[in-house]
């Protein structure tokens, strides 16, 4: 974990209430895809943890979406600087991949996905990545995934756009040796329901430091009490309790 | 060159700064930040007799400058603490720990105190009697005069370590429960715990916290935290530790200046992890900006 | 179209939100702003029998998101006020008002109360039983269940018009307080009064209030303000009156969901004199935001 | 009063701890010399009262010195905008100066002392300025006001410059009709037993809202109870319990 400054970069909607910020700093820490980072905000007393969609060298790119005066206030920020604990989470870990993992993210659960796709496919694996999303104005970042050279489904529980239904609906037909997972809980409640492989799953939680030393985010796990934002926010399928 | 020292129940201590129980948890995720022997002690997180997860989650809230924590005492147990946590702390911090300690019982108390008393590595034990996020027990004990007293007396009969009592700020009058640990032979009081409060989800029409109310804490809580430091400081001649808000080396000061010999700090830990290091690195110049020779020389000054 | 209006006592009010008693003088200052008839109502400047300066000055002083005052009930005196400040403030507020009532001795409570229960502009009486800035009286009368309902039962003989009851946050048990209002007769209670705080000049070693302690309000209290809420809603039958921070509509509905029939606004109105007028202006966009057609729906959503 | 945002326009020291900060807004409210505004500063809950120096047409000048966390932050800024209340106070009455007033004003009680000397002179009479300092280097405006066309006599209380001792020492063998008074309550003090003729002294007190609602700043007076924000802070000698 390191405190550093960051320069904001750019800060652009990709969709009504989902932001893109890049920012410039030392993302030393960053060594795992999945991990996240926790951002102090003038005017609020704890920090905002948000996941890490990409990092290039001294560029950070994260993507929130807008769900309270937080979140509200950031997404006004043009340029200047923010307080930043990077490094923080245990993230997930490719090793374990096999030859062709499938990668499943629903709404702002698609972005450290993205970190993730690049990294398995730098690792000489092939990456399949299912998008799921409400509806098509909702959805960023296909065209991304595709530009890494992922195999890319896209679900809408509209149908207006791809696959009618959910990220499950995907899944009938598809080989994979291994899935990676982030979304909503129901939402990886499904997945964890209707995969074959093993996986790993990133998980929320309202967290009070982000770097375990209150216990705001515990959950309990098959292999005992969890920190969400130490101990996880990653965890395995096989030791999750449900 | 300004002196820092103080001496809290007996034992001196380089500084008074000190990270409070539940927010520095056994030390270590700190000391790979920085060397946790910079610090006069710390309070290491709430021992129960047996393990505990604690309260569901959601179990942390935002407030305007503070937070609501519900975690509810979550801990393994005093003899994995014993056998586990604390040779693991050990690694990292030479200096004697502040053993904080909760119970259900008056029983509770006096076993796992009595377990920590044997322990090298603990200098004081902080007796909790004042928790708002566990039920049956935990607060109760701190909102009666006489079972704060009671409390007391039983466990330091049993114990040779000092002894500090944690009160709770959700009380009519915090002096009158000082005084009753100060008559049941407490060495020492440690206040404020967290005020009581509740936030509620506008979507849901539900408390925020699963644990419908919780523990406030920061900046927030800070001139009800020195109002009753000072309460006790005048109804009291045992040492009063002050906590409640502090996140600055001039918040240690005030709290000082009110009568507190040292000071916890609590939540700033969790929203800056460098904090403590911060407040010890600025103490020496906030001391001489004030005129302040010597840390020990000001406690109470206010009152 | 969305629904504000409510009924507090027996009595409709168009919307929820109620200038707090210390922070709106007698209206007129206001008036000059805005329209104070857009209010629900307002509680006036708390009344004594005898004209009071208050305490010596300072008697303001800054928290982290709050304030600590300890003016001390500055007032001209009820005879002053039914003859000087009631006929100024009819000029600008035609609706009912609510008299706010500090006394020294239930003998006080009853004869102040009894003067203004015979004014027309008079709609319901406050009593405050819980203010931290006076001494012998004021709070005393509402830090025990005893008093605080002799003081509910004097007061409701002596009167025809609805009479709520203030308390004090500075207890162990508010709820408790709370049903002893209520079986005193007390029309309903409002909550919470000042947490008591103090704050210390680090140049000179002494209290920055004059008075030593005074009471913390503004957003810092928001959370413990909507706990005891909470609690006393739970507690008893008749109307609860929320306030304690509130800054915003939102958290207006917060209030409400707590169990709040009515909101009052305090320190904001000091900050940002806009305060009142700005939230019941975007009262119906947060309303329709969390699909609430009306507001007396919600009350207590949360118990 | 009013409520208005006001853009920085220039923010400079004009001693070690004294800035001088010029904004353009609305300042249709500021009908006397001797007013204040009340700002509100991000972080801090009481907005920060600070008189007026100047005002011509929609530039206002301010003159505050450094003394605690929120004066500090104000002096960091060098742009952006202020929520500022305005045309506050009661201000000086000049109606009443006779022909040759003397203004005598101590330290950051200089300022409102500028825009006062402003208005007397194009009221035709004849203004004299006393200004009391501490030392050389605490030295500002002394320029500005002969720039008026003033008399400016300077005391320093070590005698680093002009008059050795205080504003009082310089009163000796001055003839004025009237004065006005700004300074610390030790300085007015002094003045109110030193002076031959009425005035009008300006004073401070910590304010919760700045225009009469909280009765934060409320003083004892010959005339009765009066609010520094509101009935002040401008008195007159005669109703002054000194």
């Amino acid at each position: 974990m390191k405190q550093t400054i960051f320069e904001i970069e750019k800060n652009n909607p990709l969709t009504e209430n989902v932001y893109e910020m890049t920012l410039r700093g030392d993302c030393s820490e960053i060594t795992r895809p999945g991990q996240f980072v926790n951002i102090c905000l003038d005017g609020f007393y704890l920090r905002r943890p948000i996941s890490v969609c990409d990092v290039c060298g001294d560029r950070l790119t994260l993507i929130y979406k807008v769900v309270g005066k937080g979140t509200e206030k950031m997404s006004q920020m043009s340029s200047g600087s923010l307080d930043l604990l990077t490094g923080l989470g245990n993230g997930y870990d490719t090793s374990v991949s096999g030859g062709s993992p499938l990668l499943i993210g629903g709404g702002v659960g698609v972005p450290p996905l993205y970190l993730l796709a690049k990294k398995l496919l730098s690792e000489g694996k092939k990456a399949a990545v299912i998008l799921g999303f409400n509806t098509k104005s909702e959805i960023f970042y296909e065209d991304k995934f595709r530009g890494l050279g992922c195999e890319v489904f896209v679900t809408t529980a509209d149908g207006s756009y791809g696959i009618k239904g959910f990220v499950t609906d995907a899944l009938a037909g598809l080989e994979y040796t291994y899935f990676y997972c982030c979304g909503p809980e129901p939402m990886l409640k499904a997945v964890y329901k209707n995969t074959t492989s093993s996986g790993q799953f990133s998980f929320e939680e309202r967290m009070g430091c982000g770097f375990g030393a209150c216990m705001g985010c515990s959950c309990e796990t098959l292999t005992g009490y969890k920190r969400i934002c130490r101990d996880g926010p990653v965890l395995k399928k096989e030791e999750i309790k449900w | 060159m300004v002196n820092t020292s103080v001496t809290l129940c007996g034992v001196e201590i380089d500084n008074p700064i000190i990270p409070a129980s539940g927010t520095f948890g056994y030390g270590y995720e700190f000391a790979e930040l920085y060397d946790i022997n910079i610090l006069g002690t710390f309070s290491f997180k709430g021992t129960t007799r047996e393990p505990r997860f604690g309260n569901p989650t959601p179990r942390i809230a935002e407030t305007a400058s503070g937070m609501l924590n519900a975690v509810g005492l979550q801990n393994p147990g005093v003899e994995k603490v014993i056998s586990e946590e604390l040779p693991k702390m050990r690694k990292v911090f030479s200096k004697k720990v502040m053993a904080n300690v909760s119970g259900f019982s008056i029983d509770d108390y006096v076993y796992i105190c009595r377990r920590l008393d044997e322990c090298d590595e603990v200098g004081w034990l902080e007796v909790n009697i004042s928790c708002p996020n566990v039920h049956g027990g935990g607060m109760s004990f701190g909102t009666s005069p006489k079972s704060a007293e009671e409390v007391a007396k039983a466990v330091k009969k049993a114990v040779k370590k000092p002894v500090i009592i944690k009160l709770s700020p959700n009380v009519t009058d915090i002096a009158e429960i000082a005084k009753a640990c100060e008559a049941g032979g407490a060495d020492g009081v440690s206040l404020i715990n967290t005020l009581l409060g509740m936030r509620i989800n506008l979507r849901t029409r539900r408390p925020l916290l699963k644990n419908t109310t919780g523990g406030l804490s920061g900046p927030a809580v800070f001139p009800v935290a020195v109002r009753m430091v000072y309460q006790c400081a005048k109804a009291v001649k045992i040492p009063v530790v002050g906590m409640g808000g502090v996140a600055s080396a001039e918040d240690v000061l005030e709290m000082m200046l009110a009568g507190a010999t040292a000071v916890e700090v609590g939540a700033q830990n969790l929203v800056n992890p460098f904090a403590c290091r911060d407040i010890i690195a600025e103490l020496p110049e906030a001391m001489e900006k004030y005129g302040i020779s010597s840390l020990r020389d000001i406690v109470g000054a206010a009152l």
